[in-house]
């Protein structure tokens, strides 16, 4: 009844054989999704990684599809519209739909590969890509391409992609290799590896997003030619809006965003009909229920409008032919700042509600007790870290951001 | 001939446009900020400051068409205060204040409101709750009371007061028998009100909000209203909650002056102590940040869920249950917000914000006042908990609720 | 041949001094450490951690001397439990649980005691909170119920368990109509008490604070007792709120644990991206500062409210609203202020405090569950607030008010 | 009747002729001069410096005397005492409070100053020195002494001092002078010089503290004879608990305290009469203002409770002839972390109850209005700011910190 994330569609989950085409068939799909992810929350979470039959769920919903441009058959959703299918997913279960958007981010690291050879990587739009791209590997020059060897952490829905993606130094003959153009004293590359060669180590025991199944992963001397790396700083698709360097963090922020409905949906059901034992005061008449609720309301609503309104400002200048440099310095800081805000702000609102629900919350019988663990989890991530305040603040005042790209500074 | 109300403004060199109105504050913000000192010593506006608000247009944006009046949004006229508020607080409080004249006009009847405003820019202030007593006689009432809090009614035209209803000294119940005890409110011209000169405040200093008195004036029958009955043409501003969606455009205002402000510094500042320049500051760079982050998600929610609210009403359809509860809400946030990004600013500033000098002191005490102010009271948050969970809310007016 | 109880106790080697109690806690507190992750996954402690528990004398120490009890004060007691909790967080809560039994003692009639604890480690758990059916037989009465969060139970001796007392089916009043419905604690012994296995948590996983119940269990009158009548010689540690007074002790020695773990971290860590120490990196050293702050505050205010409630209680006063109040609003803030310190420096430590494998994990999960104990609720304030202005405090016994 | 300041002691202010011989006397003095500082706050506010005859009644309490050792006619107060006696009168008024404890500092910087000389300077233990003791003057060496010229900011209560201190870089022939035993390359000292010598600039226009005076000051070519000069590294008076570097930041805490708890007696004895006139619930049976009031007390408990845990643990050790070093680094930390504690404790919880009073907080007429002001005004003193976080935390993890006078570390 609470629940914003629900549409009236109706349509059943043996209609899927079908892609869907357009943004609203998708989320749709999406939301129908949510009540069986519900379901299975606790058993994705004992899997401690994404169960075959649910990653075919999620294909059938259409997300991995959304961001691949029309031309290869794909959705070619607007960010604002990937962001609510992905609070769709997690308003399901927070892990399924991490690994949704990790994987869905396929159709945006196409724009940035030689398209003939995309064509023959991803001959469907519904294949998925994971991996890490923060540099951990190392990556040796040789004819035709490089040779391999790393290991890399954080691995989400790794097990279950089709190619993975991971960022390498670059070196030649065992020296760092620099940027011909001098740009770039000790290159690093994306490498894409098919999964048959990735190995996984079991080591994701985590307090939360337990079933997301984000374990390190070992490469070792692992040819990958030339035509299977790719840098952010090189667009080889058609220009658009999802052609840029953050690109693939914008929609993450659904995560935290369809959990805190969640939870703010949970606790005003169980709030409407509970009495306080002690006193017989219907929580409907406490002060104390009234004002949690209504203050996780308030920041709910805040946080996410912050995200849309920084969404579609940059989409509007992005899709009319601009670039970043065409926003504002406020414009262009409120992007990331507006993921950041909804990462925390989804945590400290599930906290409060956790609070509020007191021992109905610790019970693993409640999904608060998830809730809590998942987003606290969440909020380690690089995108939830002070690290993107720093570089935020940096960039406003003149200073050095740490972490440029997630203001699209490649 | 014939002439449409807006040719006529347009002739007569009128802001007719949200857009001219909104430019023409914007123009107006520094002006304010350098007399901002002054009005804060005057504790009320003077009275040319409120002339040069007049000329922005802002106490007549709320006006609707049919009066010649240029009829903002809810959105545009908030984001004229705002621009205002960017200069000085208290003026832009006066200016939203002053800006109700155009909805109130929607709850009179159409030859009393040629009778009482013969121009869209007059200014109606006063007290909306109910603190005064009106005896009903022939022909109307005759009203006591004293008011609190009475923003910009010295350069005000007319008084409007809420007060119950009285008929032979005896609470006077409304005849349908929905409600025990009937209130109304009294649009008074402010020559038959009465002034207590008691402003002496934390914040809002220039406002000049203080109490007020009105003495057995008779006012006619047809110079009372309630926000129940709407007498002219339905429209997002003829609900009771219009009154106060602009309100929190001063929130919004100061917090952008103040963070442009601490940004500005930190460009160039050296700390003394350690020789690091404040944009290479880790210190800097988050508090800075996080300011930010929290300001832009405050804002979007304001104009979020006021856009979306708009559409809804605009369409004379009704809105959700999340709808309703989002408005008075993003007051709330906006005000808190507000306070406590001025507040670690004004930290972030340090010694360099105590001095009178510097307007991180004025922003802290305005931002403070403001948040003791209704809409960013804990019963709101009480109110809308209450109204989400089946309860029962207190105060129904900050969700729009007429029934 | 006389032998005093203290000599026998030494005779037998069981710690009879707080200084040796708190040496052998802080000489287990790695063992446990060692043992958390088995502790957490067994829902329970294991049967030799118990044991592990007993040999420091921790179920012993609020035993009266005339007992032949080490008779810590409060003060002591909380140290031990800070001392075990530095370990492992549910191993110390069982440990604070079962040390009860001493004071439980102070309730009972002398020869009961002898006869139900004939030693002084002996383990005493159980919920207090009236949660069940004591129907009045020749003798004692028929008890019936089952409790919530049952911490220990499973490892205890004797169960003591709150109920309602019904005479005839109908509610019992209080002879003297001092209460409409008289509620007393039951001692049952641990065979007659089934266990329901539903403890599953975020956090105090190894407590097996479970649901239990006790079905038409006959219970001699003089197995049973309230708070309001001490038996024993009277003492601080004899009115009712010393049963809540060293538990926060769990939360403290999380939180050193993990400050102290967070520090070791910051000395030798690198940042990967800039190339920085985190021991030169102001976001670590002001993370890590205002959680000592804070720790060394909430810390301070137990020990010093408890000390001077001590002083007051020993010398046979009555302690001031203030003192009064001062109990258990310092264990709510040592509650909340160990979560909020552990979720800062789990934040501090970032993808390093995700993994299972670190104790951020636990620790984490541990104080968010504790938060949700009854000393940490809301109603704590409430009740402390109504007592300071003279309202009616839900949770009287909080306060030690037991007229 | 909730004020747990106030002793039982019924002393009247004419009985302040004679000196007062013990802290318990002073400390009675001080609680029976606070209702008086309250009632003419609003004047010493508006006067922007303390009034002539409130500095004597502040005089007449004893509390300059407090730090002067007993061998002076001193009282020689603990720094837990003292600390007492600051929250006493600042219980009354923060700006009376604030330049009774920097006058008080007096007896302390004697310690630091030769004996002989000091004798000469301070013929009366109740005798007040103001100034500012970060180094933002220029002495410049000549026979006997120094020129000093220089512009300092803050100089709380100079108006009423007898002498002011101030800090100031050592010069010679114009250049900067290293200390011969090369540990400072450029040296600073502490340079004494009497009130009349010194020119104030009426520039203290602020927030809050309005009546502490602590406007702009300079000295213009003053010649300081070598002894009026000193130096915090050494210590000329008897050793004792007091003449260490940080004696003379301990007990400004107690101002923020005395602050707090007056405003929690305020908003209290306001909560326990009023009625919500909307509804007719009185406070004292409203959540709202229980869970504010009783937090509010849950946090003044802790942070006072801090302070003086950690002053009595460093006098234990100093008393018994130890120094800060054998403090362990905890014990150590504790002190400047709990004075900024208090400090920041003060202020939320006065932010708190303005909040719970709402509109009967912003007139004038309430002290929530001044101490709002006051405790804000007082946080942005060094003592409260994030530098003694950034010091404490660089001392117990091996970093630098920057201001390490805070730790005792000169």
């Amino acid at each position: 009844m609470t629940n914003q994330l629900r549409g009236d569609d109706d349509m059943t989950l043996t209609a899927q054989a079908q892609a869907p085409g357009t943004a609203a068939e998708t989320l749709a799909r999406a939301e129908a999704l949510a009540p069986v992810l519900r379901e299975r929350a606790a058993e994705i979470e004992q899997h401690r990684k994404l169960p075959a039959d649910v990653v075919e769920l999620l294909r059938g919903t259409g997300v991995f599809r959304m961001c691949w441009g029309r031309e290869w058959g794909g959705l070619e959703l607007t960010s604002a519209e990937q962001t609510r299918v992905v609070e769709a997913l997690a308003y399901g279960d927070a892990s399924a739909a991490w690994c949704a958007v990790i994987g869905a981010n396929t159709g945006i690291y196409s724009n940035f590969i030689d398209q003939a050879t995309a064509k023959e990587m991803f001959p469907r739009t519904d294949m998925i890509t994971a991996g890490l791209l923060q540099p951990s590997g190392r990556a040796e020059r040789v004819p035709g391409g490089y040779r391999l060897t790393g290991r890399w952490p954080f691995g989400s829905g790794i097990d279950h992609a089709d190619w993975v993606t991971s960022g390498g130094f670059v070196f030649e003959d065992g020296k760092p290799y620099a940027s011909p153009d001098g740009s770039n004293p000790h290159e690093s590359r994306q490498f894409m590896v098919p999964r048959e060669q990735v190995e996984l180590i079991d080591n994701w025991h985590t307090t939360g997003l337990c079933g997301s199944g984000s374990c390190d992963y070992t490469i070792t001397d692992v040819f990958v030619p030339q035509e299977h790396t790719y840098s952010f700083g090189v667009v080889h698709g058609r220009p658009s809006p999802l052609a840029q360097p953050d690109a693939f963090t914008r929609a993450m922020c659904g995560v935290p965003l369809g959990v805190a409905r969640a939870a703010l949906d949970h606790a005003r059901e169980i709030a409407t009909s509970r009495i306080d034992r002690m006193t017989g005061v219907a929580w409907a008449d406490s002060f104390r229920a009234q004002v949690t609720l209504a203050e996780c309301e308030a920041d709910f609503n805040a946080a996410r409008a912050g995200v849309y309104t920084a969404m579609t400002r940059q989409w509007e200048v992005l899709e009319a032919g601009g670039t970043l440099d065409d926003l504002t310095p406020d414009e262009r800081a409120a992007s990331p700042l507006s993921w950041l805000h909804a990462f925390r702000t989804a945590r400290a609102i599930v906290n409060r509600l956790y609070d509020l629900l007191q021992t109905w919350s610790i019970n693993k019988s409640s999904p608060m007790d998830r809730w809590l663990r998942d987003t606290t989890t969440m909020c380690q991530h690089l995108i939830a870290q002070d690290r993107i305040l720093q570089s935020a603040g940096a960039y406003l005042v003149g200073g050095q951001p740490e972490f440029g790209i997630s203001l699209g500074i490649v | 001939m014939t002439t449409t109300p807006e040719a006529t403004a347009a002739h007569r060199g009128e802001p007719d446009t949200a857009a001219e109105i909104l430019a023409r504050a914007r123009a107006l913000a520094p002006v304010l900020r350098e007399r901002a000192d002054e009005i804060e010593r005057n504790r009320k506006l003077p009275a040319d400051v409120v002339e040069l608000l007049r000329g922005t247009g802002v106490f007549r944006m709320g006006s609707a068409r049919e009066w010649g009046g240029p009829e903002l949004t809810s959105m545009d006229q908030t984001r004229v205060v705002e621009a205002l508020a960017y200069g000085d607080a208290s003026a832009a409080w006066c200016g939203a204040i002053g800006s109700l004249t155009g909805p109130i006009a929607e709850f009179l009847d159409a030859d009393v409101v040629k009778e009482v405003f013969p121009r869209q820019d007059m200014i109606t202030a006063g007290v909306l709750v109910p603190a005064g007593h009106a005896e009903r006689v022939p022909g109307g009432f005759l009203l006591t009371g004293r008011w609190s809090f009475g923003s910009g009614v010295d350069h005000s035209d007319w008084v409007t007061s809420g007060a119950f209803v009285f008929q032979d000294g005896e609470p006077y119940a409304s005849p349908d028998g929905s409600n025990p005890h009937e209130s109304r409110q009294f649009l008074v011209p402010r020559e038959q009100v009465e002034l207590i000169d008691n402003w002496h405040t934390t914040g809002l200093c220039g406002t000049g909000s203080c109490d007020y008195t009105i003495t057995d004036v008779f006012v006619p029958e047809n110079r009372t209203y309630t926000f129940y009955e709407p007498r002219g043409r339905l429209s997002p501003l003829s609900t009771p909650d219009a009154f106060m969606r602009m309100l929190c455009g001063v929130a919004l205002g100061v917090t952008r002056a103040a963070l442009d402000h601490a940004r500005e510094i930190a460009t160039t500042r050296i700390d003394r102590m350690t020789g690091t320049a404040w944009s290479d500051s880790f210190r800097v760079q988050v508090a800075l940040a996080e300011c930010e982050a929290a300001f832009h998600a405050t804002r979007s929610g304001v104009y979020g869920g006021m856009t979306r609210l708009w559409e809804v009403l605009e369409a004379g359809g009704e809105p959700t249950p999340e709808e309703r509860a989002a408005s008075p809400l993003s007051w709330l946030h906006a005000y808190r917000s507000a306070r406590s990004i001025v507040n670690r600013l004004y930290d972030l500033l340090q010694t360099w914000s105590i001095n009178k000098s510097s307007p991180m002191d004025r922003w802290l005490r305005d931002t403070t006042t403001m948040c003791q102010n209704l809409p960013a009271q804990d019963v709101v948050l009480e109110s809308v908990g209450a109204y989400l969970l089946g309860g029962t809310p207190k105060f129904r007016i900050s969700l729009g609720i007429t029934t």
